[in-house]
């Protein structure tokens, strides 16, 4: 699945809630279910600065797509950077940083997108988009 | 006693609203409080009418102006029983007062190898600055440790007190756990070493009497916004002795009594420490805030905070998995617990869903969340205007919060 | 001129009141500002709803005073025309922004043998900090002169441009002359040796356009409430380089990453120079002042107000005995002058009586009142919502206080 | 005239005038017809802080009574300086010590007694009290 259609899922899959306690227990489900991230990741390196929570997320380039992983100690930031994971990992850079991620609005998560709120979200999304700005520009000079 | 909570409710006009199609229950008063209506009227009462600036003003407005904020200041001295308007004087918050003590007195008294005492019980405010002033001086900081019931150990404060020992700053009611201080011993301690003492009384003015002459602390500080008045404001009570034998902290206007280029001479107390337009609304509005506490009395506050949070400690204690930190800890306001091995990020979270406000991590405090080796805590903080119900509430979506993330 | 003045003071209610008895006629803009309906109804509103402190709170209130607050913080930084929000740091008040600059700029930068150059015509707010500072560092404060015609000497300025010089702090707009400086001049003569240079732009804000980028100054320093904003409030613009390079100034909450007894990690910009609890609040209805100040455009307010100036300068010359001091350099919004030999205080007195309100002294600015060797003045400074008709009426005033001192 | 006596002929003298102007003029005469202090006396001892004017006052015991002597720069706080001396000079310690002032209040200059008023009738009176109670105890300790 490409970006788009991983977001679509995403939007797919919540729409099926009509409250936001169902929303949440969706969340901490994907929370639980994240892929742990490799404790060698779990230093101040990939520490993401601006949550209440602490977030780790490493990047890695292979065969020309990035993979993400990522961990967090509280189970809602999971939740929520599992999505950003669904969408983003195994994907080629410049589709991250194309990403457009109104699926977020999209499935009333919203009020998380604000640069000020303490769960970080912006703060991942914009870090996950540097990985992969600095994957495009790797793969070019492989390329050159 | 005719303290009729619902009746105290009406004054204040936040509280009157839903959050999420819930309505608000505001339990994050250690943060900032709520404000009766008195006090956003006289703001508003103020920029309408008598707006200007203070002192010097031969103009009409600004000797009312001027009236009006200086008989604030004087208020504020009955209050808290100063023995002098000069000692009182006007900043922009707690912290601002500490910074100012901190690096006032600093500059004066500490020299390499002095030792200024704070606790471990303080908010950074009454940390940071006075780590920063020791690093500038070369004196040394020392923490007065925890008891295992989370108190001051006052032994330990005992065999700190010393000849090099400066000054001590500590703090009379903790934001972070509630546990209130022993303040007066502490004073009382350190004062048969003549070693001046500050409280950092953030907290403490909002649950109890104070009486800075009957305390005999040497410097007494804490923010209008925390005690139902606006923000923007904060006082700072000094003893005279001190504050004349300290140097200036920001200059500029207002301060001086003469400036040339070559010398500058400086105004006498309050006004040596009070430099740039003042914030005249505010502290006009705090006088505000004051007189609609004293109305009330204070003792009346207290004994109905002092029930609330007992009824709050027994709701809360009661919930299997919810450990209350500092629990045995003689306390006022606040409840600052975990559950379980919930993250208080996720625990906050979900309790807002449900209209209620709580604060969570470490409420900048993270020395003693260290110490006491968690990550933060739910701190749920209460003011009089609060209810049993409002409990009620919290502990069904604690009850919530545990279900979702069992 | 779609400018309808009389349309606009109805926006002002404190314009509206007698004082004995006469319709107030407000010409102590200088001093503050008067304020807009809609920055004190947005005062009370946040009171009335969103009221909560600010970041890392999880809770919706505090998250929508966070939203709030900092969009309030973008909507200033659009104002002024800076790269990034975290240039924009909030203080108390021009002072407060002054005092940090000095203090933090200078103790960073500043040794034994430099020296900082203010000018004549400054406020004591940017005098005294650099005094103070400077004796603190060994640095030498060097004031540029004046010409005869009480502008800035960029002559004499030039010469005194060297390699030890290590900041320029200059005032934008003269608060006692009312002189406007060549500040584009002096900050490329400045640049020119790689020297910063610091705006004190208290009064500049309020009559001009001000892009800090096309200016190309390092700081600019102004407060909210002479700019139609409430009091409390104030503003430091700062290049990123220069404030990424200057340590801390207060110390406390806010402004921390992490805190141990040991030690402590700073925030990043701006949150590394904001600490305590910020005054949201009045940031919120700072912003709405602003807002009001751009729906009228503040093109149309500097051509009105330039009329006006230039009339009243006209009306007071043609009277007899008075003196406009610095007539003949660039001005906005102050007259300042001298009535015969009367005492600017006594001339004071009997104006207020006539319900007009101007400021008499040496308005903070002593020593350029030394070298003009006048005692102080009588200001009459003006916003953009007085009218010719009011300055007539100062003009009858001045006639009668010629009149009763002869 | 006692200092009682003083006071009762200012405020007749006052009750002439019905507009502001009147009173103002009159103390303006008041402040012309001061006798002035000796130049001497003009030194930053003897000025009164707290005024935007510069206000001088001395003061010598003469017979048992206190004689002031004031000037300033300006013409009305001259004018309300006289007042204070009409009341208070040639007059025992004690009955300065124990002066009322209402008269203030019923010639309509109240206003000017508020401690925070920038013209210094406040700091005036303090001073000249001041000087009072140290002649009363030198009395004192003369007489003892
Ligand atoms: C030129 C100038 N600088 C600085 C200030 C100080 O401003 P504030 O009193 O608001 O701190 C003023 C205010 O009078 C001023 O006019
Ligand atoms: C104990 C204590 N001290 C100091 C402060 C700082 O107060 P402010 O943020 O109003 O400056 C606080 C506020 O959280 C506090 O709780």
């Amino acid at each position: 699945m490409n970006v788009e259609d991983s977001a679509a899922q995403i939007v797919k899959e919540f729409s099926l809630f009509d409250d936001w306690m169902d929303k949440y227990n969706y969340l901490i489900e994907m929370g639980k279910s994240l892929p742990l991230i490799d404790e060698k990741y779990k230093t101040d390196q990939y520490l993401i600065s601006g949550c209440q929570s602490r977030v780790w997320v490493s990047a890695e380039l292979v065969d020309g797509k990035v993979v993400f992983k990522a961990d967090s100690d509280a189970v809602i930031t999971k939740g929520i950077v599992n999505l950003l994971i669904r969408v983003f990992s195994n994907q080629p850079p410049e589709d991250i940083i194309d990403a457009d991620l109104s699926f977020i609005d999209e499935i009333g998560l919203k009020e998380h997108l604000s640069p000020t709120r303490s769960n970080g979200l912006v703060s991942m999304i914009k870090q996950m988009k540097l990985y992969a700005v600095v994957f495009k520009t790797k793969l070019k000079d492989q390329g050159a | 006693m005719n303290f009729d909570v619902q009746q105290i409710r009406k004054d204040f006009p936040a509280l009157h609203q839903e959050i999420y199609g819930r309505p608000l229950v505001y339990f994050d008063n250690a943060a900032t409080s709520q404000k009766p209506q008195v006090v956003i009227d006289r703001i508003s009462e103020y920029y309408r009418t008598i707006n200007s600036n203070v002192h010097r003003g031969v103009h009409h407005l600004s000797q009312q102006a001027t009236d009006a904020f200086e008989s604030s200041r004087n208020h504020i001295q009955q209050y808290i029983n100063a023995q002098h308007a000069r000692e009182v004087v006007i900043t922009k918050g707690a912290t601002d007062s500490i910074n100012l003590v901190a690096s006032s007195f600093g500059q004066k008294y500490l020299k390499q190898g002095d030792e200024v005492i704070i606790s471990s019980l303080e908010h950074h405010a009454n940390i940071v600055p006075w780590q920063v002033i020791c690093e500038k001086t070369g004196a040394q900081l020392k923490v007065i440790p925890l008891t295992e019931s989370s108190t001051l150990d006052l032994q330990a404060f005992q065999k700190m007190l010393n000849k090099k020992t400066k000054i001590v700053a500590v703090g009379h009611i903790s934001n972070a756990l509630g546990v209130v201080n022993p303040i007066r011993e502490i004073i009382e301690m350190a004062h048969d070493f003549d070693i001046p003492v500050m409280v950092d009384g953030a907290q403490g003015i909002v649950h109890e009497k104070v009486d800075v002459q009957a305390l005999d602390c040497d410097f007494y500080c804490f923010s209008s916004h925390k005690f139902y008045g606006p923000m923007g404001v904060g006082v700072l009570y000094g003893k005279t002795y001190w504050l004349s034998a300290m140097p200036p902290y920001q200059t500029g206007g207002e301060m001086i009594k003469s400036v040339t280029f070559e010398k500058t001479t400086y105004n006498d107390l309050p006004f040596k420490f009070e430099t740039g337009t003042p914030n005249v609304a505010d502290v006009i509005g705090f006088e505000s805030a004051i007189k609609y506490i004293e109305d009330i009395g204070i003792a009346h506050i207290k004994t109905y905070e002092d029930d609330l949070l007992e009824y709050g400690i027994q709701k809360l204690k009661a919930i299997d998995g919810l450990r209350i930190l500092a629990e045995g800890a003689p306390k006022a306001g606040v409840i600052s617990f975990l559950l379980k091995d919930i993250h208080p990020y996720d625990a906050g979270t979900i309790i807002d869903k449900f209209g209620i406000a709580v604060r969570t991590g470490n409420h900048c405090a993270q020395p003693v969340m260290d110490l006491l080796e968690v990550p933060g805590s739910i701190r749920a903080s209460m003011a009089f205007y609060n209810t049993r119900e409002e409990i009620d509430r919290l502990v069904e979506a604690i009850l919530k919060v545990r279900e979702m993330f069992a």
